[in-house]
């Protein structure tokens, strides 16, 4: 509790706090704003862009208008904020159960590399040496292009936190180590714990902080993955929305109309930005040693 | 003749704390000052105070080396005299020494930072000083790296280090503690020759009331940033007039004289 | 804009010489004549190698006729156009200055059947006497009796039944004479030997096709060719959006370049509110009908009220839009496009083309499925092919249906679906007949006897044994007009049973540079640019 | 050493060959058939069929995996007789889509990474690395912030945003830069750098906001180290203490990341390539993956982890050099 | 040896709590880059103890001889390469980790640093809670009541380590300790990490909590004073191996090593005049490496007394008077 204390402290960190809870607002309450704002993610408005120049939206600045807030998409004219709210569901929901997924198998393997050593260590480390010499992106395309007709949603958090889980199982493993190594583990030991009991009750608990900036910081890098999967092809398919796939089909018209490119682009920045303001907040919270602003 | 002398010496970090607080101290050339206290008790911040190199923090009081005003140097002229005319050596001789590059060339270093002298006469210089506090085959280990030297062999450099350029006054700060007792012994033998031959005075820092019955002429008590008892060695050893002085020679559990059952200690549970 | 083929630059003179460039999105597939069968390939190939007969260098339907290239005449046919014969042109050489004979085209012919060498047009197969049977040299040095030459500039084919357009057929790459000591089996692929006025100076596929001057080439025995460039540089795998904003700012060399695909929808808006760009656009007519297949085969798509509630639910201008609106094209009617010579009136109109949900919606209706109808699309994994899927979902949403899209690779999307149980039940598809007319369109997509397992086009898998007849009965007819008219009825019969839904004939809006000559788009390339005419103005 | 040296090779070999087999057993559980691919549009059954044969598709996968990595090693020949393809060594497959050998298009498209990668690297390193220093040094100073939050910046900005807006900003609107297309260095080095200038600024913007962050927190650590007092105690400059004694300690962790990063670049930029249209490896990927070409797919796979693994085993005996401790005992 | 223990006063009615024979601990050591196996350390190397009850076995030596190794391998959190550890009547050298758990609650530790012998993440309650729970019992007495034996407040019980001084954590560490009530604490250098005042209380707890539950300790520190303070016998380690065993006082009045000897001498008195009269043996050079000890008598390197003899000969602990050993063809003082 006193690292939210110590993260609220900060301005750049309350801010960035703000900017994520009022991202996941946006996300959650995404069907009420579709409902405010009367559009649907995937309803087409035929009469709000010009077919006769090649679908551009009609008015000003990618279509802003007061039935579009933020525009439409040119071509079909799906409302341009409906799909950034729901678009911002399906990133984040990504990009969160992604992490968990990538947590969870990292913390547990590398829990387990870390405190028994020997053996089991070499295996789980080569396997994580292994995974992060992948050259992953290539990898995943390839992998998420070859699986036609699974759901791209869950392909995806597989992929990427099946990826994503040596890096944390690499910190996991370095810090079960020097744990393992701590005396109040051979404390532990002498009174008789099972090595159950030393792994659970005694080294994980000790984990949580570095698992806790982990995850904060591998929010932001899973989201941008998304959308750069989404960006290459192989992201959520359609119509869902998701802020890659909006850019990557925004990047012909980026030059006949950049609104519809931004608008997505400046989302995703911000979001990414904001995690990882968090993220370094929560590292500096949780480390006393770095007075790092 | 005086040397070093602090006055009303109070260091107060951005933190807050106010490590050192009124502090005065006297050491006379060729003279060895021995400073006790606890941890904690402002030792190591009232040295790096004198040196000018304590970051963040907030000196305040005069220290005044060989007539110069230190607190009033800019930043060249005390670092022409760091050094050279005030050396010093800290506890941990590993993580004191730079791991990247080899014992030679690190006094070296200090060698030329103040003498015009090519890379060959340093090297020399560094060798000879190596030989000089007792490290043997110095040619070869010369351009040994700090990590191939045990923990009395790196203080040996340090203290070569300190030496080279034959400072009038050496802070050691704790330069056994890190050691056992046997390689304390070596070590602190070797102070006591350098006294000896360079006559360089000692402001010798340690929380061991031994170390400075041993070596030192004057001592200083500190406690919570103060100075609360000073005179010659053998006065505060022998009678004591603070209580805390006392009770820091009493608790200490001794190798000779009579043993009590229980040790006298300092105050309540802390 | 409208038919004819606006020729951009017609006026102006192109002279000899210089660097011409052509940016292409694409990759060139396949040049090797055996092998060559996808229109942006022909288009290039037309520059390199030579055919016993090609299309009229013209724009509009004027290019749409077959004139004589190597031969003397467009074949004569005889034994009720069973035998073909052609007369070579004297004169004409390879590269390397030998004489082009009756041997190298018969070679050039009998090497498609080498299983080495796949993805080529079908026809020497289907048609040529013992075709079904033949291996291919490799296999075979015997050769196919079936072609026949008799003498150095003489070549005889031998059908297994009439065709009468068989004279249009040798238009195909695949009738280009290849010298058999040149052939390198597959990888003559990246290096066909040149007969006509360019030959390859560099290859990197996926990057660039360097083309230099053959000197062999004698333009007096070419009266399509004009081979006015000193070189050509065709710049492949590029950006759609890069390629026009290049063209679009046209400095520097790319003032020499011409686009070789149609802009993107995101440039057309700049293209045609700037005259001066508009000036640089030439619009190519082209014989392509796009269409959404309808698999006839899966439930309850063999209703045929459901595939017309689908025919009248579609918003076949959202599509067209997708494509760039209207210059992309015509809304097609019906199955045979206005640029063939046809009459076009839709059996499920609605207005602006926009598509009648409350019809559609009727029909299923009657049909038993006003609810819970869901269709899967096959679509291919391009922005294109996705925004046209996500148009046929939004459109067909609107009358009830919920489509899922399945995105396929594009270069895997047409042997998936023309893989009869790998495809689902809608697919985005179209045709290009290979020459001028509806005899390589109908009679190919529509009749069920030709649907196999693997490489089957009729992706409706529409099987119906009253337009089989038709096709036998118009194969046989000998008056082309008369043909021609067999065939508009035949359209609009199959549209009663809607197979297909055809929603666009194509137009290709070409953007040039500005120091390009002789531009015009070619009706026979789905109206991309007719290669062999550019020239650079100084 | 030497036999450290054929350990590490060893197990870099091993390393690949489970990325071999990894990337080569997915392509079994792929629906696409690559036979399918190569036969195109008009294809029949029996072509298909042929093309199997062709290719070894009938054989088992471990015997397709067995010629696969015969191929490497000696290189193969597809098909058979007087046509049969041949893929000379190291055949790294071949690709039918484009008459290739993959080794071939590899070694074709390696320049514009190359080009691509080595310049960002030197761009990055040094505004990151420079700006770190600084940054360090006046820890908490206007400076620091303002360098901290454009690195952060830069380090949540999406490549292909990036790349796009400096296009739309260069290109489109100034007209500073044409369009990127490959000019070799040595035919036009004017155009060549022209080319190269966006993709180096995009992905020296994105890592020197990493550099710049990692130094930072390196440069304090290393400043906070008892060593560096020793230094200053000892009269140095402080340009000497901060170079010699700071910066040194502080750049072997970026050694170590740089030599990853290097390695992961030079197996191809994917975005950057694929958004400004360069043709290099990632590009080459791009493509590829886009029209299911497995043999390709499969062969720059293989490519990129070599270079990510060889990367590895450099930084390690680039620290042994760097870094006594290691280098001494061994 | 049992001669020996039967002369010993205190242990002579009855047999050695623990009782340690010829332990043998090797590590495997690897270096740098390569990993390569550089060979084994023989951290103890043939060490033999007795502690009876009710009594403290000081340990002392340099750093690095071995004695962490020693209190790990008695506690069993290490596995010994070789030798005995009768406690309690069993050899715990070769159990498993089921079998030693029961007799855990007789054999206790006490660690060096006493924060990070404490879990950061638990309170003191959840942390003396763990005494029982991995034995498998239910508390019998609350934490405050254990608190309350080291000499801290109740009120500390649900506050986590770090807010703790040293001298109160290290309190805690031995409330855990002494929660089953075991027979036997081993004691590793507990007091080495704490200021000298502090120190004091420390030993000083100790030595109360020894008296009222008759309880026995392994000490083992480098402070010779400390030893001095709080055992009645104490071993002499050198590079793996006991050099001299004997009761506090004979140890400090004759010492017979030649080690003992030097190593007494070494340590500084806090008196002037003793410090400046006192006749210093500094011993030349360092310790060997544990790696590649000297031959025959591990001290020869350093000893002023070295012969042929010590090169070529081990000399093994032999008892020259009344409760003292000596490993040394040398002794200072002879039988
Ligand atoms: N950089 C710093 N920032 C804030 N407080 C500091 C800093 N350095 C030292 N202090 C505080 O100053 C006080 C005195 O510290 P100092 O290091 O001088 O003690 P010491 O007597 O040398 O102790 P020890 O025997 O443990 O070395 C301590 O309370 C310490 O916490
Ligand atoms: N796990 C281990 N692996 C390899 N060597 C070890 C291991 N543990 C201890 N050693 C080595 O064994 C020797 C004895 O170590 P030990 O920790 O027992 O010494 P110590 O007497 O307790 O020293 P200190 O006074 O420094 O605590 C040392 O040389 C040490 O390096
Ligand atoms: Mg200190
Ligand atoms: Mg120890």
């Amino acid at each position: 509790m006193t690292v939210i204390r110590k993260l609220v402290s900060q301005r750049s960190a309350a801010l960035a706090f703000a900017v994520v809870a009022g991202l996941v607002l946006l996300a959650v309450a995404a069907p009420l704003i579709t409902w405010i704002a009367g559009s649907s993610p995937t309803a087409f408005h035929g009469d709000a862009v010009d077919p006769g120049l090649g679908g551009l939206p009609r008015g000003a600045a990618g279509g802003i208008s007061a039935r579009h807030w933020l525009g439409v998409e040119p071509v079909n004219g799906r409302d341009v904020l409906a799909r950034v709210v729901y678009g911002a569901q399906v990133s984040l929901l990504i990009a969160v159960l992604a992490t968990v997924l990538s947590v969870l198998l990292g913390t547990a393997l590398g829990l387990v590399a870390g405190f028994f050593g020997g053996w089991v260590d070499t295996v789980i480390g080569r396997t994580m040496d292994l995974l992060l010499s992948f050259p992953s992106l290539i990898f995943m395309i390839a992998l998420i292009s070859a699986a036609p007709g699974t759901d791209r949603r869950l392909l995806l958090v597989v992929v990427l936190g099946f990826f994503g889980w040596p890096y944390v199982g690499r910190i996991v493993r370095g810090q079960a180590m020097v744990l393992a190594r701590g005396e109040f583990v051979a404390a532990a030991r002498v009174l008789g714990a099972s090595r159950r009991a030393l792994l659970v009750r005694e080294v994980l608990p000790n984990l949580t902080g570095p698992v806790l900036v982990v995850a904060t910081m591998s929010i932001p890098g899973y989201i941008a993955t998304e959308a750069g999967l989404s960006f290459l092809g192989v992201g959520v398919q359609a119509p869902t929305p998701s802020w890659g796939q909006m850019i990557a089909t925004a990047v012909p018209w980026y030059a006949s109309d950049p609104a519809y490119f931004l608008i997505p682009g400046v989302f995703l920045f911000v979001t990414v930005l904001a995690f990882n303001v968090l993220g370094d907040a929560v590292r500096d919270a949780l480390d006393p040693r770095s007075q790092r602003r | 003749m005086t040397l070093l002398t602090v006055r009303d010496l109070a260091v107060e970090f951005r933190s807050g704390v106010r490590a050192v607080d009124g502090l005065d101290l006297d050491l006379d050339t060729g003279r060895v000052l021995g400073v006790v206290g606890e941890s904690g008790s402002g030792k190591s911040v009232t040295s790096l105070a004198v040196l000018g190199l304590l970051r963040d923090a907030q000196v305040s009081g005069e220290i005044r080396f060989d007539g110069q005003e230190l607190t009033a140097l800019d930043r060249r002229a005390l670092r022409r005299l760091r050094g050279n005319r005030i050396a010093m050596i800290f506890q941990d001789p590993l993580s004191c020494l730079n791991p990247y590059y080899s014992v030679a060339f690190q006094i070296a270093e200090a060698y030329r930072a103040h003498h015009r002298a090519g890379r060959k006469q340093a090297h020399r210089v560094a060798v000879r000083m190596l030989d000089r506090v007792g490290i043997p085959e110095p040619e070869r280990r010369a351009r040994c790296y700090p990590h191939e030297f045990s923990g009395g062999m790196r203080q040996r450099v340090m203290i070569a280090m300190a030496l080279c350029l034959e400072p009038d006054l050496l802070i050691a700060d704790e330069p056994t503690t890190a050691l056992d007792v046997t390689v304390q012994a070596q070590i602190l033998q070797l102070l006591r020759e350098l006294r000896e031959e360079a006559g360089t005075a000692i402001m010798l820092i340690t929380h061991d009331m031994g170390v400075v019955a041993g070596l030192a002429d004057q001592v200083v008590v500190m406690h919570q940033g103060r100075a609360v008892e000073r005179g010659p060695v053998r006065d505060v050893f022998h009678r004591p007039q603070e209580p805390y002085t006392r009770g820091l020679l009493a608790c200490v559990p001794r190798i000779d004289g009579p043993l009590p059952d229980r040790l006298p200690t300092l105050g309540a549970i802390t | 804009t409208g038919g004819g083929g606006g020729a951009a630059g017609a006026n102006a003179v192109a002279v000899k010489g210089g660097t011409l460039h052509v940016l292409s999105t694409l990759d060139l597939e396949h040049l090797d004549p055996a092998r060559n069968y996808v229109t942006s390939s022909e288009d290039v190939s037309r520059l390199i190698y030579r055919t016993l007969t090609t299309f009229a260098a013209a724009p509009g339907q004027a290019g749409g006729k077959v004139v004589p290239d190597l031969a003397t005449d467009t074949g004569r046919p005889s034994d009720g156009a069973k035998t073909w014969t052609f007369t070579l042109k004297p004169g004409a050489k390879f590269e390397d200055g030998r004489p082009i004979t009756s041997r190298d085209v018969k070679y050039g012919v009998e090497r498609t059947f080498a299983a080495e060498l796949p993805e080529g047009p079908p026809y020497a197969r289907m048609w040529l006497a013992g075709g079904e049977s033949y291996k291919g040299p490799y296999k075979d040095p015997a050769g196919l009796a079936s072609i026949e030459a008799p003498d150095d500039s003489t070549v005889v084919f031998h059908l297994n039944r009439p065709v009468a357009d068989f004279g249009s057929a040798v238009s195909l790459p695949m009738f280009a004479p290849v010298p058999q000591d040149k052939d390198t089996g597959v990888t003559y692929d990246s290096r066909p030997f040149s007969s006509g006025p360019y030959k390859i100076d560099s290859f990197d596929p996926k990057k660039r096709l360097t083309l230099v001057r053959n000197t062999n080439w004698d333009p007096a025995t070419d009266t399509v060719r004009k081979g006015l460039p000193d070189k050509v540089v065709i710049d492949l795998g590029l950006d759609t959006a890069v390629v026009d904003q290049r063209l679009i700012a046209g400095q520097g060399e790319d003032a020499n370049a011409v686009a070789m695909e149609p802009i993107g929808p995101a440039s057309v808006g700049r293209v045609l509110t700037d005259p001066q760009l508009k000036s640089r656009l030439v619009t190519g007519d082209s014989i392509n009908t796009r269409y959404l297949s309808i698999n006839t085969r899966h439930k309850p798509l063999d209703d045929v009220r459901v595939r017309q509630a689908i025919a009248y639910a579609l918003d076949k201008d959202a599509l067209r839009t997708t494509r760039g609106g209207p210059i992309a094209g015509d809304l097609a009617t019906s199955l045979l496009p206005p640029s063939l010579g046809y009459q076009t009136e839709d059996p499920y109109p609605s207005k602006d083309g926009r598509g009648d949900p409350d019809r559609a919606k009727a029909l299923l209706a009657e049909a038993g499925h006003a609810s819970d109808l869901t269709l899967t699309l096959d679509a291919p994994a391009s922005a294109a092919g996705k925004a046209q899927a996500e148009a046929v979902q939004a459109s067909l949403g609107r009358a009830g249906i919920s489509v899922k899209i399945n995105e396929i690779s594009s270069s895997a999307f047409y042997s998936t679906v023309g893989n009869t149980s790998q495809e689902h039940d809608l697919v985005i598809a179209g045709w290009s007949p290979d020459w001028p007319g509806a005899s390589t369109y109908l009679p190919i997509v529509f009749d069920g006897r030709l649907i196999t397992s693997q490489g089957n086009n009729d992706y409706a898998q529409y099987d119906s044994p009253a337009v089989e007849a038709q096709i036998d009965k118009i194969a046989a007819i000998g008056d082309p007009a008369a043909a021609q008219a067999a065939y508009g009825q035949l359209a609009q019969q199959i549209m009663q049973d809607a197979p297909v839904v055809p929603f666009l004939w194509d137009k290709a809006p070409i953007l040039v540079g500005g120091n390009v000559a002789g531009a015009y788009g070619h009706v026979a390339y789905v109206g991309r640019l007719d290669l062999v005419s550019l020239g650079l103005r100084k | 050493m030497i036999l450290y040296l054929l350990r590490r090779l060893a197990v870099t070999a091993a390393i690949l060959l489970v990325i071999c087999a990894a990337t080569f057993a997915i392509f079994y559980l792929m629906p696409a058939d690559p036979a399918q691919g190569a036969c195109g549009k008009a294809c029949s059954p029996e072509r298909i069929t042929e093309i199997r044969t062709t290719l070894g598709l009938n054989h088992s996968p471990l015997s397709q995996f067995g010629d696969y990595l015969t191929g490497i090693v000696s290189g193969r020949t597809y098909g058979t007789g007087e046509h049969a393809v041949n893929c000379p060594f190291p055949c790294l497959g071949f690709s039918f889509q484009t008459n290739q050998p993959v080794w071939q298009m590899l070694t074709s498209r390696l320049p514009a990474s190359f080009s691509i990668a080595v310049g960002a690297a030197v761009l990055w390193l040094a505004v990151g690395v420079a700006a770190g220093v600084v940054s360090a040094l006046r820890c908490g100073s206007l400076w620091d912030r303002a360098a901290m939050t454009a690195a952060l910046g830069g380090v949540s900005l999406p490549i292909y945003f990036t790349a796009l807006v400096l296009q739309y900003l260069l290109v489109v609107q100034l007209d500073l830069l044409p369009y990127p297309q490959v000019e070799p260095l040595t035919t036009d080095p004017v155009g060549w750098a022209q080319s190269m200038v966006m993709p180096w600024i995009t992905l020296a913007m994105l890592y020197a906001g990493i550099y710049a962050r990692v130094t930072r927190g390196e440069m304090l650590e290393s400043l906070g180290q008892n060593y560096v007092r020793t230094a200053r105690a000892k009269g140095l400059p402080e340009i000497t203490v901060v170079r010699r004694h700071a910066l040194r300690p502080a750049l072997m962790p970026i050694v170590t990341i740089f030599g990853m990063d290097l390695g992961a670049l030079l197996g191809g930029a994917l975005i950057t390539e694929s958004v400004f249209g360069l043709p290099g490896v990632g590009k080459l990927a791009a493509d590829a993956i886009s029209s299911a070409d497995q043999p390709v797919i499969l062969g720059v796979t293989l490519f990129a982890a070599s270079f990510v693994v060889l990367a590895n085993l450099l930084v390690d005996l680039v620290y042994a050099v760097l870094d006594p401790r290691v280098r001494a005992v061994g | 040896m049992d001669e020996d223990d039967q002369r010993d006063e205190r242990a002579a009615d009855r047999s050695p709590l623990l009782e340690v024979r010829n332990l043998v601990k090797r590590f495997p050591v690897r270096h740098g880059l390569t990993q390569r196996l550089a060979g084994h350390v023989a951290a103890v190397d043939g060490v033999s103890l007795t502690v009876g009850p009710g009594e403290t076995l000081g340990l002392v030596g340099e750093s690095g001889c071995g004695k962490s190794t020693v209190a790990k391998l008695i506690t069993r959190l290490e596995r010994p390469t070789s030798g005995s550890i009768h406690f309690a009547a069993r050899d715990l050298a070769g159990l498993n980790e089921t079998a030693l758990r029961p007799l855990r609650r007789d054999l206790q530790m006490v660690f060096q640093d006493p924060f990070s012998s404490l879990n950061p993440r638990h309170t003191v309650r959840q942390i003396l809670a763990g005494a029982y729970r991995y034995q498998g019992l239910e508390p019998d007495q609350p934490a405050e009541e254990l608190l309350a034996r080291v000499g801290l407040e109740a009120g500390h019980a649900d506050r986590h380590p770090h807010e703790f001084s040293g001298g109160q954590a290290q309190r805690i560490g031995i409330a855990r300790a002494l929660a089953l009530r075991p027979k036997l604490v081993v004691c590793d250098e507990p007091v080495s990490a704490l200021d000298v005042s502090v120190q004091a209380q420390i030993l000083n707890l100790l030595r109360d909590l020894q008296d009222e539950y008759g309880l026995s300790y392994l000490f083992i520190a480098h402070d010779l004073g400390a030893v001095r303070q709080i055992s009645t016998r104490i071993a002499v380690m050198y590079l793996g191996s006991v050099v001299e065993t004997a009761d506090r006082d004979t140890l400090f009045a004759q010492p017979a090593h030649p080690y003992t000897h030097a190593l007494l001498s070494a340590v500084p008195l806090p008196d002037p005049d003793l410090e400046a009269s006192r006749e210093r043996i500094v011993l030349h050079g360092d310790l060997p490496s544990p790696l590649d000890p000297p031959s025959g008598c591990r001290f020869r390197t350093r000893c002023l007394k070295a012969d042929e003899l010590c090169a070529a000969e081990r000399p093994q602990l032999r008892t020259i008077a009344l409760g003292q050993q000596v490993a040394c063809h040398y002794p200072e003082r002879t039988p």
